[in-house]
């Protein structure tokens, strides 16, 4: 047993950690530091760097772009790509429905789709959640009937997180009303083009408009367009779930953000002296330090438990992670509110990019509170606290 | 010991939350107060001067009519169901507590009389970047001059100190930066050479600004009090705004409280309401402990802003800010993961509330600064 | 609204209190402040003190020794009872079996146990939990049939707190078990020397004897013991139970308690200083203080609302009081096992009495770990605090 | 990165799980270890020394095994899981770690052998009571004389002072009470005159004694180490005894969290498995969150136990400290509200690991102690 990693891990971690921070333009990494909305085309500049070295799509099979790394390697890699405040390749393409297409597409769906997928040339959306189908999934009542080679689409997506720069969407339809509901459903790609498609925004509390709804009328998919088999599609949404294992509790992140926040906090003035010499802070923070150090040492088990799996079984230890990273991860954005004081009140109006114009405190201060409000999410989507414990509760202790 | 309100008390509490439901009812009107030039309803505004709101805590001989704590609980509790806009902290609470007990009988007689018909607002321009929570660290200086004095400084979020007709600045007529002595308080026309104003937005809706004052020079009749000794008053007339954030606080978090109960008997997921679920159960049980230990906490702030003893007082009121600040954060996290997805939506009231919540919570300290007060007093006063 | 007392209500406060500090046994008040146990004769001093002055069931009817007393006088008389270190008298006879025999009991009941349940000359235990029927009390097992003029009474006890002192007990039986459980139940007076009866006690993890098991082993019963009507038991139960609202956060008690931490705090040495210098200790030491003064308030709201209802009416406030007071009165325990520190450890051999032969530590230190590990069943007994959580949604909030 | 154990480590820890299950399987068998005359069974000692474990961690050319951190929490997670009563703490993880470091070869020869065979016990006689988890707060004096020292103080709460066969005292020979310079340390027969032992039971069924030093004379052999200098060694045999006190609760924590989930399963109320009901799913679910969070930690304490920077190592170690006595707090009131009532009986065992977390919680600092340790070093130690 030995925590620590070995000569050749470091030397991989180090050359990542390089890249990353050489070849990645800051003004995107800074933007992602402070939690700032990003555009479209920094996610795209982004992600197109990471893969012409190889970097975007690691997971999946080598012969569409994938790497044959160690689990080790694998999570090195995201807590390396969090820890430098890199946009994550956008996950819809590369941990979403590119490993569906890679897995259980036809062989002329991997070569039109995957290519342009893990370069970003193809933006998808996720369509999965419905208005009455949030923690009951596959509840979801969004049709798709069948009409010689086509499938007229019918129904109503909700949460579709950046649909608004979206090419596609992946989505689970209904095919078959007449089983048990999980046993009718279809995976479907859908141009976003097509006629009877409208996206309407969904604006979040912080200000921010990230998801959105998308409304199906009439809304005709070639039948090419099916993934897989007719009526299992929830085999494949489970299996494109499970991809979210590495990754899930963000620690990287929070690692970067907690450093953060321990930065801004050491130069803010708060009476006598700073931020920093208010012991109650400190303890706070010190308590999320310790938390994640604890989190990182679970998700290196959980990590080193795949070793030698099949990397397609969902691991019921993911709902621990999911519970404690985003634990974590808001407290994170509270000790930011924190740290800004009276100057997290201010919300200024933004110019297109989301900025300031001007910053009314701090530069970074009137991002505090939206991030701090904005990660209320995290303990919500991806299957909310509450589904994980009853996960845990049937999953791990039979109850 | 009597928790009975009397039947005056009553009838103004009944009037106030149908008038604030009346303004109120349809949550896209805030929206549209919001966007007035002011950042909130002119009209509001006059409704409330109507019902005698706007001078309700001043003595019937400045022309107000004599309320008490008691009753600026019963109106900033229906203003926080509402989560109304408009300046009562600011004018009523915070200008007016100063106005009442320093201002001069000309000064109370040019001001309170508009205060309460609805025709002038007050600022409190207290606030500095580097003195986080510590009311008496202030930098902003008075010098005396031949015709009066000149200030210079700058303050920070000062709540509707965009819209006020008046400013009511603090600033040092001696002493350094951290002392308690030297601190005296200006009355002010922002429209004075060198005083700059920023509005913005506040994350909860509500209107602030940045002061910036470049040489302002003003008559020596602006000096509200008595020279240097402002700063028992200050912490007395924040104690008293503490107070009305409570009472604002607890209305906001009855109603979200509500909220997310109605909402759980609504939604539906596999197959039924998700209230039948024990665990949301569990959680919606503890946001009714919550709001009541606020509620209680509340009453005792109301109470103990009348203490005689400055030192009793200060102790009490951070207890009251503390709990309900703490139990307004906890229910605040609880009603947003009850709702799920929805309460994130800029369209749906409950993150609104939520944002309401977080702001007030921090609004003249937060709870780690307000514990430290009763920790360094040695716990909570004794009572009589 | 005025939280403040009345002239009246403080002298009345006054003399109570001066009764209380003058009048009960010095040693007594200490056992009862260090959290250590009583001896029987210690309960019987106490009640019979107070009995003589009118203090012991000042809740009874008038006519049979109770006080035509104010709500908020009963809330005072109780605060200062326990700011005393004053032995409540005992809850069995004064609050449970007394007022229901004084209402339901037929005259001759009333006559013959009355006085002498309100001086203490009868020791009443309470009968009511069973190995199987624990929350779910009305499952309840013990059989009573109907022979003659007597009742046969079979099944088991269980938690029968001092029952060890007991010379009687009053049960819940069951005499109908052909029809739902709540309504085949019937409440029955049991003299402890009937043959058939077995007391066995029950060790708890703080080394006390405090609770027992009873079993009856056709136990025959006079038939003119069962109180009030055949199979109404659950009625009588459930008003009992209810006279439980005032004083179930105990709250005179804690703030003695906190007093009490606080003094020794400030006299306990800790590396430079004493305990009462560390600032986390009194940062906890604040919030239980600030957490008790809302919930006196609380407290004294739902007493307010008594005024002029009917008290045998359950008020579901009283699971907040339950809740929130059993979880600060376990932090005051918790917070004597700080202030003692590495003193909280020795459990030296006892005499008799229970007291330390002699003490190794501070002589209050030795108290505090038993006291805080008793104390974990305040939050289970009396209806778990899941229990009161499930009332509060399903009675106030209608969930 | 690894996180396999070896082979012979594996082999070890099942080695000792037999044992521990066949010495503990019946509960009362543990009492009738504690009510022996040293409070626990010799035979069991016998058995330890025979599997090799009390010579463990000393280096081969002192007759040990030459065991590191993962082979002692493989221990002690063990000893936790079966709340073993005997003196494995006191005697090899506290006294071995001081003895084989700072032992002369004359000192090991003499005792490392008849520790690893099991016919000596020793017990670090160290802590006083007004140092609270200071470990450099040593009123007790070391005086020297022609003859050697003569020793003068009293410790507390020496564990398992009471049976140990020799002692290790710390004592000053220079310096004033909170120096951290001047700590001698000095091994110590107890029959020695002048030496007085109060021995008692702890409140989790193990033994400790008060040790009080009148005018006690030792030979200058007694000496174990450099004079004056021992505080940084002892400073690392705590934080490795923190090590393995993080493993010890962590076996108790995983007991007790999978009694209560059988208890779950077997106890019907309403009809039911309470264990159906969705809230004690969600509570039994945080036990399991927060047994995994301290095994995670109970790991990181036995890497950064051997970390080569003291600073760096007493913050790590005090992390784990802090993290793992609180879940063992948590987790130990969760399981005594999920079995209700019968937990809090003597006769059953989850009591008994309560009580025992409990006090492994505050042993050699409690979670305030040593989170205070991690803000005064800012924070965690970055990882290499």
């Amino acid at each position: 047993m030995d925590l620590r990693y070995t000569p050749d891990e470091i030397a991989f971690r180090d050359d990542l950690r390089k890249f990353f921070r050489s070849e990645i333009p800051l003004p995107i990494r800074r933007k992602v530091s402070e939690g700032r909305a990003l555009a479209r085309d920094d996610y795209v500049t982004s992600q197109r760097i990471l893969h012409a070295k190889g970097l975007a799509t690691p997971n999946w099979p080598v012969q569409w772009g994938g790497q044959d790394w160690t689990p080790v390697q694998r999570y090195i890699y995201v807590e390396e790509l969090q820890a430098a405040a890199v946009p994550q390749p956008l996950g819809f393409n590369v941990n979403m429905v590119g490993p569906v297409i890679a897995t259980f597409g036809s062989e002329a769906q991997k070569q039109r789709f995957l290519p342009s997928t893990a370069n970003l040339d193809i933006w998808w959306a996720q369509g999965f959640s419905e208005p009455g189908a949030g923690s009951d999934l596959a509840s979801l009542k969004t049709t798709a009937r069948r009409e010689g080679e086509e499938f007229i689409v019918n129904g109503q997506k909700t949460w579709t997180t950046l649909g608004q720069y979206a090419d596609w969407i992946f989505c689970l339809v209904r095919t078959d009303s007449t089983v048990k509901k999980q046993a009718g459903i279809s995976f479907i790609l859908i141009d976003m083009k097509t006629p009877g498609i409208t996206l309407r925004p969904i604006i979040t509390i912080d200000g921010g408009h990230e998801v959105n709804e998308v409304f199906f009328d009439e809304v005709r998919v070639p039948a090419e367009n099916l993934v897989g088999e007719l009526n299992k599609g929830w085999d494949y949404a489970k299996f494109l779930l499970s991809n979210e294992r590495i990754g899930i509790a963000r620690i990287g992140m929070t690692k970067e953000r907690l450093a953060r926040v321990k930065r801004l906090a050491q130069e803010t003035p708060a009476g006598e002296g700073m931020v920093w010499d208010d012991p109650d802070f400190r303890r706070r923070l010190a308590w999320s330090e310790i938390e994640l150090k604890a989190l990182e040492i679970t998700q290196m088990r959980v990590v080193a438990a795949q070793r030698g799996k099949a990397s397609d079984k969902p691991d019921p230890s993911s709902s621990i992670l999911k519970i404690k990273g985003s634990e974590i991860q808001q407290a994170s954005t509270q000790l930011l509110v924190d740290v800004a004081g009276p100057y997290a009140m201010p919300r200024p109006d933004r110019d297109e990019e989301g900025l300031n114009l001007p910053s009314v405190g701090p530069d970074w201060a009137d991002a505090a509170a939206p991030l701090f409000f904005n990660y209320r999410k995290v303990s919500i989507y991806g299957g909310s606290n509450e589904i994980q414990r009853n996960i845990i509760a049937k999953a791990f202790l039979g109850l | 010991m009597d928790f009975d309100l009397t039947d005056e008390q009553r009838m103004l509490s009944d009037s106030i939350r149908r008038l604030v439901a009346d303004a109120y009812d349809d949550f896209e009107k805030r929206k549209t107060y919001r966007a007035q030039p002011r950042g909130y309803a002119d009209a509001n505004w006059q409704k409330f001067a109507e019902m005698g709101l706007l001078g309700l805590p001043f003595s019937e001989d400045d022309g107000g009519f004599g309320g008490g704590p008691v009753e600026t609980m019963l109106v900033c509790e229906q203003f926080g169901r509402g989560l109304v806009v408009e300046p009562y902290l600011a004018t009523v609470v915070l200008g007016g507590g100063l106005l009442k007990r320093a201002g001069s009988a000309e000064q109370r007689a040019e001001l309170i009389p508009a205060i309460a018909e609805g025709s002038l607002t007050l600022a409190f321009a207290h606030q500095e970047r580097q003195a986080r929570h510590d009311l008496f660290d202030i930098a902003t200086t008075a010098t005396r001059n031949a015709d009066g004095y000149v200030l210079n400084g700058a303050k920070g979020v000062v709540l509707h100190g965009d819209s006020a007709d008046r400013l009511i600045v603090s600033a040092r007529t001696a002493g350094a930066r951290r002392d308690r002595d030297g601190i005296s308080l200006f009355l002010l026309d922002p429209a004075t050479a060198g005083v700059i104003r920023r509005g913005y937005a506040t994350q909860d809706g509500l209107r602030a600004a940045e002061v910036v004052l470049e040489n302002v020079s003003v008559p020596a009749s602006a000096l509200l009090g008595a020279e240097g000794a402002a700063l028992p008053l200050i912490e007395q007339v924040v104690d008293e705004a503490q107070a009305a954030i409570c009472a604002e606080a607890l209305g906001a978090m009855e109603v979200l409280r509500d909220l997310t109960v109605d909402y759980l008997k609504q939604r539906t997921q596999f197959g039924q309401p998700i209230g039948n679920f024990q665990a949301l159960q569990h959680r919606a049980a503890d946001m009714l402990v919550a709001s009541e230990q606020a509620r209680s906490m509340a009453m005792y702030a109301a109470m103990m802003v009348q203490e005689a003893d400055p030192a009793a007082r200060r102790v009490a009121l951070s207890a009251a800010k503390a709990l309900v600040a703490k139990n307004a954060d906890q229910l605040g996290k609880d009603a947003i993961q009850l709702h799920g997805g929805i309460a994130v939506t800029e369209e749906y009231k409950a993150g609104h509330y939520f944002k309401r919540l977080t702001m007030l919570a921090g609004l003249f300290g937060d709870v780690d600064h307000h514990l430290r007060v009763v920790v360094a007093a040695g716990g909570l006063p004794e009572a009589a």
